[in-house]
């Protein structure tokens, strides 16, 4: 047999595989079961120990092109705190598409949600610029940053903007961050206001930020897909009656994500476990031969 | 107003380390120039490199050279065009075609009269025609996606990626290696030199992409610049030496000398 | 309308792009084609809407005398192009060193502040103690002093040296091949985003105009 | 020789060192301020004339492709085209012209024409070809990822724990071990934050040594490779 060939996969298999591998179980999930880790589930308790009378502001601090990870995140939460009927403040702080992944998620989330009142319920203030200087104002008023909401409605004709000033009337801060922007939620609105701030980020970046975890800067902390899958399964453990909307064809969201990860993951690690044994074999071929030839 | 002329958090352990440097790479530039023999190592990414312009002059191919998808103002960038213009050297020596397309348009400036000088250098200018050396686009995966198009095409004998590399390292590396160039790469780009490191035949990792153009000119008075850089660093590991062994014993002065508030 | 050919188009350029994985073609060679001179008019975009006109056209139409300093950048600017008249090449050398002298001289500072000082910093620790075992500082330790003898230059690899620098050798491997398995993730996470965006968002754009 | 070689290097050796200068000194000396505020916008400003000297050149080879018909000739009417178009488009809304106001969406939310080619040519373009890394990173990992030598295995095995660690597959393969399910992924997290961490705090410190001696060179005018001057 010729071994060598055997190790001479045309990569074009291995691409197959991986598209078929990540297209299939977004399509028709597979449902591995999520094990959940405290940093997740600091977070999820926090969002759960508030009700009808705190508010929280969620920043939108990606873009699209992460947006396979930060949006499953993202929307969790918004479900969160709608089920539980927590006013929510929304902002977009990153510059290359923040405000448009804000708008789509406030579009797909707030239909399932009939009774939710724009402005009383929600808000969604739109895009600054420059961000610690936009966090650091944001503290004294919203109002100083940001003197309407996106449709330009005066914030002071918005019932929800006249009781939360400041941070002093949130209760939480959640950014959804690709980069540095997080970092700055911990290490300066969390250093300066003390307002409690739960992170999500991006996986090439969930390193960083486990020093803020660290230090107590954030109480929480989603990690890339794995970290957004945890959430999810939190809310549907917690609220059975979203289940639907998670096991919905057509939809997508980082439980799939995660499918797809993992058998991404498996497929490579395999063609590695395969392409080692046939070396293997071929090395103990040789040193047959090398003997014989002795 | 500040308080002071100077800024005290820069003038404690930066401006310490910086004057260390500079004496001793001045001192070793010196000496070298006085005609002392410096000992440095052979780096074996640069001496694989005249092999690699060698196969493509044998094959009939052309060699690519790709300075990085950094700006002009990225270090890495500089020290491309410094291997660069041992490369573009060699490929006039050797007669094999060379190509460099830019991404940067003020890198592509440099580029261009980098071996333009080379060819003339090599007293081959009529070998040099301005089409080598060619600006695409700005954009990073556009740059990627013309430069994979490129390899396929042209099927390059050798390629050359040198200098600062985001995520397209990949992208090109693996693509490189389909169609059975002997790739080497440089980088000072800590995220990218795993990819390199795992596709590429050599890799010049961070400390070597920058020497290497020094290496490889040869000149006394580069040569003596590395040394004293080496001179610097290893008063840096005694300096942890030191400092770990007082922190045994509770002293912190090493530490905090070097800790900027 | 606009929306859904749009997003057709999109999803056009999305399959020849993916072809390439095939073989080369046709079609990705388009889609190469069309990308580089795109993303070259997307930066003139950028370029002047955000830099060259508010930095430099508004400044100097709106109060000439007050940002006549503005001519210097706009001369080195213009200076590049000297290159295309033979007789005054030479002077686009002179912003060139001007641009590159000012970075070099920032980066020789910065490096030495901004990395060299700080990480030789944290490296000076108690050996005993860590995040996650009680020798991590010692592996840390061990760690960076190898992989700098194994940059050294000036001494071969031979003996002692030899050993230390294989040793940094081996941390230098675990550090990439970690950091390759890390990215994996990541890199699968953007193939996820763009099979949503051919398989799930196309769909339901595509049904919102049926 | 002074005009084509001294006059570029003595103008390198003083711009260079102004920042270095300037660095360790306040506000409170003269010049400090105009160097912090000023020089950096002078840069940008610089590097945006410089876009133009690449478009001429793509402009120049690609009609001269068509000319002559080289191979491949209808894709540079097609990088042409696109070039133009988009170019325009951005030029227009620069001056903001007619239905150009910004590069951005237009005030009442719509997409300007800039903003339409970005969003439906641009972005899924450059999205496209960042994914395929997905499949890059999988053949490089079956083909490179062999037993070989001692730093091959290191290499192979580090990934591949970290790869288990990262997905729930980790977490079945110690569930057996009491508290095994967090077994792998702590093992991928100490191997990224004390090894890893380990070696790339050493390049780090290298390479900036190296940066810092070439930056010196550069200076110093020992190392003049980027302006294309022969030595003398």
């Amino acid at each position: 047999m010729n071994l060598e060939r055997l190790v001479q996969v045309d990569r074009r298999i291995v691409y197959l595989l991986i598209a078929l591998g990540t297209l299939i179980p977004i399509l028709k999930p597979i449902g591995f079961a999520v094990s959940t880790t405290p940093p997740v589930e600091n977070f999820f308790a926090k969002v759960e120990s508030l009700g009808g009378d705190d508010a929280v502001l969620v920043s939108f601090d990606y873009g699209p092109t992460t947006a396979p990870e930060c949006d499953p995140m993202a929307e969790a939460v918004l479900r969160h705190c709608f089920t539980r009927g927590i006013k929510v403040v929304v902002v977009a702080l990153f510059p290359l598409g923040g405000v448009t992944m804000a708008g789509e998620a406030l579009e797909k989330i707030v239909p399932q949600y009939p009774d939710l009142v724009e402005g009383e319920d929600y808000v969604f203030l739109g895009y600054k610029d420059g961000a610690q200087a936009t966090m650091k104002q944001m503290g004294v008023a919203f109002s100083g940053v940001f003197p309407s909401d996106q449709e330009g409605t005066p914030l002071d004709e918005l019932p929800l903007m006249t009781q939360v000033l400041n941070y002093a009337n949130i209760a939480l801060v959640v950014s959804i961050a690709t980069n540095v922007i997080g970092e700055w939620w911990a290490n300066l609105v969390n250093a300066q206001f003390g307002t409690p701030v739960a992170v999500g980020c991006t996986a090439v970046s969930a390193p960083k930020y486990y020093a803020f975890l660290d230090s107590g800067q954030m109480l929480g902390l989603l990690g890339g897909l794995k970290g957004a899958s945890e959430y999810e399964q939190l809310l549907i453990d917690r609220y059975p009656a979203l289940e639907p909307i998670y096991s919905k064809a057509g939809e997508y969201n980082a439980m799939k994500g995660m499918d797809a990860q993992t058998v991404d993951h498996a497929i490579i690690m395999l063609f590695i476990l395969y392409g080692n044994g046939v070396y293997f074999l071929i090395r103990r071929r040789e040193k047959r031969e090398a003997r014989l030839e002795q | 107003m500040p308080e002071t002329w100077y800024d005290p958090s820069r003038c404690g352990a930066p401006l310490v380390v910086l004057l260390v440097f500079c004496f001793f790479v001045l001192l070793f530039i010196n000496l070298a120039r006085r005609g002392r023999k410096l000992f440095i190592r052979r780096i074996a990414g640069i001496a694989a490199m005249e092999e690699a312009v060698g196969r493509a002059t044998e094959l009939g191919r052309k060699v690519l050279y790709l300075p990085g998808g950094g700006t002009l103002d990225d270090i890495q960038t500089i020290a491309s065009l410094a291997v660069l213009r041992h490369v573009a050297g060699l490929t006039a020596r050797y007669t094999v075609d060379l190509d460099v397309p830019n991404k940067d348009p003020l890198t592509f400036a440099a580029t261009r009269d980098t071996v333009h000088e080379a060819y003339l250098q090599a007293g081959r200018p009529e070998l040099f025609h301005p089409e080598m050396v060619h600006y695409v686009t700005y954009d990073q995966f556009a740059f990627s996606a013309s430069v994979t198009g490129l390899m396929v095409r042209d099927k390059p004998a050798a390629i050359f990626l040198i200098g600062a590399f985001h995520a397209e390292s990949l992208l090109m590396a693996e693509t490189g290696q389909s169609v059975g160039a002997i790739q080497i790469a440089g980088t000072a780009e800590v995220t990218q030199l795993p990819f390199f490191a795992v596709v590429c035949d050599f890799t010049l990792m961070g400390e070597e992409l920058f020497a290497a153009g020094a290496y490889l000119s040869g000149e006394p008075a580069m040569v003596g610049s590395i040394k004293g850089q080496d001179f610097t660093k290893a008063g840096l590991i005694l300096y942890i030496i030191v400092g770990i062994l007082l922190e045994i014993f509770g002293i912190h002065w090493f530490r905090d000398f070097m800790t900027i508030q | 309308m606009s929306e859904l050919l749009g997003v057709w188009l999109g999803a056009f350029l999305t399959l020849c792009i993916f072809s390439f994985l095939y073989k080369d073609n046709p079609f990705f060679r388009f889609a190469e084609s069309l990308f580089a001179g795109v993303s070259l008019g997307y930066y003139i975009g950028i370029v002047s809407t955000n830099t060259l006109v508010p930095n430099m056209i508004r400044p100097l139409t709106a109060d000439f005398s007050g940002n006549a300093h503005l001519l210097i950048p706009l001369l080195l600017g213009l200076n590049l192009y000297t290159r295309y008249i033979p007789r005054i090449a030479w002077m686009a050398r002179l912003s060139l060193a001007v641009y590159i002298a000012y970075y070099v001289g920032i980066f020789m500072v910065q490096k030495l502040q901004g990395e060299v000082v700080p990480q030789v910093g944290k490296t000076i620790l108690h050996p005993i103690g860590g995040n996650f075992t009680p020798v991590d500082n010692l592996i840390m330790m061990v760690g960076v002093l190898s992989v700098l003898i194994y940059f050294y230059f000036s001494i071969e690899h031979k003996r002692a040296v030899g050993v230390v620098s294989r040793v940094g050798i081996w941390f230098l491997m675990l550090g990439f091949g970690a950091a390759f398995g890390y990215t994996v993730m990541g890199r699968i996470s953007l193939l996820i985003g763009r099979m949503n965006y051919l398989f799930i968002d196309v769909v339901q754009i595509t049904s919102q105009y049926l | 020789m002074f005009w084509k070689l001294r006059l570029p290097l003595m103008l390198t050796f003083i711009v260079g060192l102004v920042p270095i200068v300037t660095f360790f000194l306040t506000e409170r000396v003269w010049g400090v301020a105009f160097v912090r505020d000023r020089v950096e916008q002078y840069m940008v400003i610089i590097t945006g004339f410089a876009l133009l000297l690449g478009v001429v050149n793509v402009v120049q080879g690609n009609i001269r492709k068509i000319e002559r018909r080289k191979p491949g000739w209808p894709f540079a009417v097609s990088l042409l085209l696109g070039l133009f178009v988009m170019g325009a488009f951005g030029i227009l809304s620069a001056a903001r012209v007619g239905p150009f106001q910004s590069i951005l969406t237009a005030p009442d939310g719509s997409d300007t024409p800039f903003y339409w080619m970005t969003r439906h040519l641009f972005n899924p373009l450059q999205a496209a070809m960042f994914s395929l890394l997905a499949f890059y990173v999988a053949s490089a990992a079956f083909r490179a990822f062999r037993v070989r030598n001692v730093e091959a295995t290191i290499l192979l095995t580090a990934a591949f724990i970290v790869m288990l660690g990262r997905t729930p597959l980790g977490e079945y393969v110690f569930s057996w071990l009491p508290n095994g399910e967090t077994f792998l992924p702590w093992v991928t997290e100490w191997i990224m934050a004390v090894p890893n961490a380990a070696a790339q705090r050493g390049i780090i410190i290298g390479a900036a040594l190296g940066a810092a001696a070439l930056s010196l060179r550069v200076i110093l005018g020992i190392e003049r490779s980027y302006l294309g001057i022969r030595e003398k």
